[in-house]
């Protein structure tokens, strides 16, 4: 125990004398949390120019040719006269998707909350490699810089779809893009260098600094998310690398990778992109489960509904993710007994996935349901994942594909899952843990009026998304009163569009209530929420160094409405009335 | 495990082996006895056998535990599913 | 279980059974793991595309300088070797032998490098880039004129995938083992310093880690682009 | 919102449209009760002061009933949906009598090849027109799908029909039109700033009419 002692002594004298310059202390932090909160307020940033771009695409789609109110100021080789250019129209939807999967939603999952959460979570008085982590975000940043800035080269901004499929992203002859496609490729190879630093981070944290007593299967199911979701990033992130690698040599020293001339395999860039692609999705809802199950447990005063298989559905969901990724293939011209193969293992994802739906049903049962903020937004979040994942049982069932993919449908499919899903967690995350960031509360009434205006618009505008898809309105096209079958569907375009509008407007209230709670929210105690996470010792926001001292753990997490507690909640770090096992227990290893 | 004078794996051998098996290797490369498959096969197997005496002696995984050696291996089945996978598109 | 002395070289959090190794060690575990998914897709990309098009590869030798490369190929075998043992007498606490053959193994690494570059330039010479055959170069007239170059079969008329597939495993190859020498002078820089003791040698041990597992890709890279 | 698909007009478009129906079902099961627990529990559980939650962590039963149901349920729609995979894209399901024609997506139109009178294609009087696809009714027709440039995706939606035209590669895709009439060819894969007008139309005739139509394009040929 002498090396134990020593090295938190270390840490824990840190804590108390934190005479770090300005730049250190916030700038160049080498902090967990600090880390974070940068993190938090890029990837903002970014979810809001996402946002924005969409705004735009919808104005095309659900106005086709006419002039944008405002659309102006935009330069003309973007929309002369404010009607947007159909190349621009691609580059939009390519942005759109690149933003918000690379620079929004995986830095707000992992960046913000893997850095924040994993050391409060597990007691540990910082990351592994302080050092390496805040180079993973001042790595980012250039990432983020570079990917705006293909917007205003020469040639207009990489329009290949986020998939980037070559050849037609290989070819500026055939795309009339060329800086742009080779800033996209350059940009998210090095935020691929910055995820992979950040991974290797949280997961040598979570394998080597738990606190005494936080044994695996007492790890918060949010930190089990985060631990999967980081081996994913690891192994799934260098694939892209190297692809997006190839994929710019193709474009600038003539090489053949993804051409047809000579021998080239274009559905090679597709293999390599899923390979990476899948498990990226997954990256992009682990954590927000684990979130939601963290805030679940808390807001309905129960121990989570059968821990165990909960993490055993993540690891499932982990594995299976990589061997799927032939179902965004399927229309591609690849092996038809291959699409046989990624039909079944693709299906077969819905199993932890049910188990964990359900879990999430069998902890509120009987619950003593507290409707705060973050609880109404991780019920949302149960809704509406379940939504798109029963629509991707749709396209996993190969014939049905035939006809689905590449319309909105899957258009829908994603925005259930990844607005629904994703990001409805990852608002009601920011308002759960909030008050440790900044020591102070969000207010809840604007948080409720966010919500429910959030959950309505949003429904509005992706719920009739799925009847586009079914009547056949393709992906990715500028304008579709182009095709005479897919003019009935103009009014229902129109709609989608207004409601996208609305919704985007009431993002407001969040912006604000986030930034001003910063300055005027109510000061929030240790623990506002009641909860039995570690995070919640230190008062807040957490000191440097974390904890004064390092805490114990004696028990799973969840701990709530103990039978033989006084309280409703008992924290890890306290022993259970009549608990006398030792701390460090054996069991579950 | 840091206690000084300790005995060391003979660390010259491993790279004798491994000196010896590349002469191996460009002996074999250029014999015209084999068919391209089984030269290709041997070649292989002695390019793994030489990677495995660098991974198992100079990078220690003879003598690590068990949770590191699953990390060091635990990508390597991903890796053939992709390869094996995408190989098979050429074969129908 | 009690060390007279914290010994850093243990896993910090003995409380909970961890990896059994100290974090930077683990990290680098984690690190290389990536890395091998990195070189998955370069590595996979070439045999995937080489079993579909067998045609477009020239007979090993026939383009690639086989010798120059074996000479490389000893090279970096060498510097592992070295590097292994700068590990051993750091665990001795030889401060002597620790210096020696690092300081070995940087000198190795780079030269490794500058024979890499020195192939390279050979190759162009003779009209062999990532693009295939350069117009008019030796290498494009023996081509075209379907015969061998250097005394065996004839040489295929397209090398595009070739050359694509060659120059970026064995660049990226070599990219590593750039950053590895750039690595390896700071660790053996700092062990002039002193800075490695018995108890505390952990940057030797984990940049040897990735010294190997570059020497490690090198060994597969050298089997299957130049031999087979 | 309506879920129904729109009417369909190929031999196999029945057998795609009752899978997607029979997953409707299965799926809307599970929405409903999913949902439905939801609204249920924020109704009868909701907080109140006297009330304390009830203390468990789980139970084993009702764990392995909902992880083998939806276990079950994928298997069936596994199997229920391979066999109508492999007729329509399976390796070896092109009808031999196929009609064939030649389809070659270019940013951003369609280059059909007719095999001409002697209904082969590659031969002399095979020739080509622009946006074009001439089929007959109730005959199965065999697409040699090619591209030139870049990725397209052949999309029929009154067929249920989308196979992607990939450079480099030629891919049949074969169809079996049970209606005559004219029905709009779509392309679903962004290739480019004109994929949105990357459109032709399908012509269904009955037998007699498509050998008009033939005659009338052979003489036009002739007579350039
Ligand atoms: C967060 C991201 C996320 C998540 C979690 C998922 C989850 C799933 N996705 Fe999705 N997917 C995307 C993001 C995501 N997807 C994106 C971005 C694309 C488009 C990429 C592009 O082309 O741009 C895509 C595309 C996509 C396709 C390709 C469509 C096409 O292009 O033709 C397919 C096909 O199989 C698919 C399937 C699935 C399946 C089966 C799941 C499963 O994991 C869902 C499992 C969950 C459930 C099934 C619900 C809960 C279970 C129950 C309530 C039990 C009862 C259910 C049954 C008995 C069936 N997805
Ligand atoms: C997480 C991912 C995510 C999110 C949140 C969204 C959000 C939205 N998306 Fe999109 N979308 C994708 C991922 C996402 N999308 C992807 C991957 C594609 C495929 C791209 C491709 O085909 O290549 C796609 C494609 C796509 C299309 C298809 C385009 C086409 O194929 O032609 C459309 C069309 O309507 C669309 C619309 C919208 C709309 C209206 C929103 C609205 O929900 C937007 C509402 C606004 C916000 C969510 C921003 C709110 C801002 C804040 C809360 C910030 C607060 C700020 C501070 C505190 C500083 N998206
Ligand atoms: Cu052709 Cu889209
Ligand atoms: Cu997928």
């Amino acid at each position: 125990m002498a090396t134990t002692a020593a090295t938190l002594d270390q840490a824990i004298h840190h804590a108390h004398v934190d005479d770090r310059s300005f730049l250190r202390k916030y700038v160049f932090s080498t902090d967990h949390k600090i880390i974070g909160i940068q993190f938090l307020i890029m990837s903002l940033l970014f979810l809001a120019l996402g946002g924005l771009l969409a705004m735009v695409m919808r104005w095309q789609l659900g106005f086709p040719g006419q002039a944008m109110p405002g659309g102006g100021v935009l330069p003309e080789t973007m929309a002369p006269g404010g009607v947007l250019l159909p190349e621009f129209y691609i580059s939009l939807v390519t942005m759109h998707g690149t933003f918000m999967v690379f620079f929004a939603i995986m830095p707000l999952l992992v960046g913000v909350f893997a850095n924040f959460l994993i050391p409060l979570k597990i007691g540990a008085p910082d990351m592994a490699f302080p050092r390496i982590n805040m180079a993973s975000f001042w790595i980012a940043v250039p990432a983020g810089v570079l990917m705006v800035a293909g917007f205003f080269v020469e040639g207009g901004h990489a329009g290949a779809g986020w998939t980037a499929y070559a050849p037609l992203s290989a070819m500026p002859e055939m795309s009339g893009v060329s800086l742009g496609q080779q800033f996209w490729c350059v940009s998210l190879v090095i935020l691929g260098l910055s995820s992979i630093l950040g991974s290797m981070n949280y997961i040598a944290t979570i394998i080597n600094m738990r606190a005494p007593g936080m044994t695996w299967f007492r790890l918060p199911l949010s930190i089990w998310a985060l631990f999967i979701t980081s081996i994913l990033v690891l192994l799934a992130i260098p694939i892209l690398s190297g692809a997006a690698i190839m994929l710019l040599f193709d474009q600038t020293i003539g090489t053949h990778f993804f051409l047809p001339a000579d021998g080239g395999q274009p559905l090679l860039w597709q293999h390599l992109f899923w390979f990476f692609g899948h498990p990226e999705v997954y990256i992009l809802i682990l954590p927000a489960m684990g979130f939601v199950s963290d805030i679940i447990a808390n807001g309905s005063r129960k121990p989570i509904f059968g821990y165990h298989s909960m993490v055993f559905a993540i690891v499932g969901i982990g594995f299976l993710g990589w061997i799927v990724w032939g179902h965004h293939m399927f229309q591609s011209g690849m092996n038809p007994t291959l699409g046989m193969t990624f039909m079944i293992s693709t299906l077969f994802i819905a199993v932890p996935s049910a188990i964990k739906t359900f879990n999430w049903l069998g902890t509120m049962w009987r619950g003593n349901l507290q409707f705060h903020v973050p609880m109404l937004h991780a019920i949302a979040f149960v809704a509406m994942f379940v939504i798109g994942g029963l629509s991707g049982v749709f396209m996993a069932a190969t014939p049905v594909d035939i006809y689905i993919h590449d319309t909105y449908f899957i258009v829908a499919h994603i925005h259930y899952v990844l607005f629904g899903g994703s990001l409805f967690a990852i608002f009601g995350a920011i308002t759960f843990w909030y008050p440790k960031m900044f020591g102070r509360l969000m207010s809840p009434f604007w948080g409720k009026v966010h919500f429910a205006l959030t959950f309505v618009f949003y429904n509005l505008t992706f719920w009739p998304m799925h009847e586009l898809g079914l009547k056949g309105h393709m992906r990715r096209i500028y304008d579709p009163s182009e095709y005479e079958f897919l003019q009935p569907l103009a009014p229902t375009n129109r709609f989608i569009s207004i409601a996208a509008f609305l919704l985007f407007a009431v993002q407001l209230i969040f912006a604000l209530n986030f930034v001003l709670s910063w300055f005027f929210g109510q000061k929030a105690d240790r623990n506002p929420w009641k909860d039995t996470g570690l995070e919640w010792v230190p008062p807040s926001p957490a000191p440097h160094g974390n904890f004064d001292h390092t805490p114990t753990v004696y028990h799973m997490p969840y701990e709530f409405s103990h039978p033989h507690a006084t309280e409703d909640y008992v924290p890890q770090n306290r022993p259970l009335e009549g608990q006398t096992r030792p701390a460090a227990a054996p069991a579950g290893q | 495990m840091s206690d000084a004078k300790r005995h060391h794996p003979n660390y010259l051998a491993i790279w004798a082996w491994l000196f010896v098996l590349t002469l191996v290797e460009l002996g074999v490369a250029f014999l015209t006895i084999f068919s391209k498959e089984t030269l290709i096969l041997i070649l292989i197997g002695l390019a793994i056998w030489k990677a495995l005496l660098v991974a198992l002696y100079y990078m220690h995984l003879r003598f690590e535990n068990n949770r590191v050696r699953i990390m060091a291996i635990a990508p390597l089945p991903l890796a053939v599913i992709m390869v094996i996978a995408v190989i098979t598109e050429y074969v129908w | 279980m009690t060390h007279a002395h914290a010994n850093v070289m243990l896993p910090p959090a003995e409380a909970e059974a961890g990896s059994g190794v100290y974090n930077e060690k683990l990290g680098m575990w984690v690190f290389l793991a990536s890395e091998v998914m990195f070189f998955t897709a370069l590595i996979g990309s070439y045999i995937i595309l080489r079993f579909g098009n067998p045609s477009h590869w020239a007979a090993p030798g026939e383009i690639l300088n086989v010798p120059v490369t074996a000479v490389n190929t000893f090279l970096l075998i060498c510097s592992s070797v070295t590097m292994v043992k700068a590990f051993a007498a750091a665990q001795d606490g030889d401060q002597k032998w620790l210096k020696n053959w690092l300081l070995a193994t940087t000198l190795i690494g780079a030269t490794f490098v500058g024979v890499q570059v020195y192939e390279y330039l050979q190759l162009a010479h003779h009209g062999f880039l990532p693009g295939g055959y350069v117009e008019g170069s030796e290498l494009a007239e023996a081509a075209a004129a379907g015969e061998a170059f250097k005394g065996g079969p004839p040489l295929p008329a397209s090398v595009a995938l070739y050359g694509a597939t060659f120059f970026t495993m064995t660049g990226f190859h070599g990219f590593h083992v750039t950053m590895g020498v750039i690595c390896m002078s700071f660790v053996t820089f700092k062990a002039f310093r002193g800075a490695y003791s018995v108890t505390d040698h952990r940057g030797v041990e984990v940049i040897g880690l990735y010294w190997h597992f570059v020497d490690l890709v090198w060994i597969i890279l050298f089997t299957i682009v130049y031999l087979i | 919102m309506d879920w129904m698909l729109p009417p369909a007009f190929s031999t196999f478009a029945p057998d795609i449209d009752r899978i997607y129906y029979v997953i409707l079902v299965l799926t809307a099961i599970a929405f409903v009760i999913v949902e439905a627990g939801l609204i249920w529990f924020v109704i009868k559980y909701r907080g109140r002061p006297d009330r304390k939650a009830y203390y468990t962590h789980g139970n084993a039963t009702a764990e392995i009933v909902w992880t083998a149901v939806p276990a079950v349920t994928v298997v069936v729609l596994g199997i229920m949906s391979g066999p109508i995979w492999n007729k329509v894209k399976g390796r070896d399901s092109v009808p031999a009598d196929a009609m064939p024609v030649g389809v070659r997506a270019q940013q951003f139109e369609w280059h059909v090849t007719y095999p001409g009178a002697d209904g082969a294609l590659g031969s002399a009087d095979d020739f080509t027109v622009r946006n074009q696809l001439h089929v007959v009714v109730n005959r199965p027709t065999v697409v040699m799908l090619t591209a030139e440039d870049v990725i397209h995706s052949f999309f029929v939606p009154a067929f249920r029909l989308k196979q992607d035209a990939v450079p480099g590669m030629e891919i049949r895709v074969w169809f079996e039109p049970t209606q005559t009439g004219r029905f709009e060819l779509a392309c679903a894969e962004l290739c480019g700033l004109g994929h949105y007008r990357m459109k032709a139309f399908v012509e269904v005739h009955t037998q007699e009419d498509y050998q008009r139509w033939l005659a009338e394009q052979t003489q036009a040929a002739a007579t350039q």
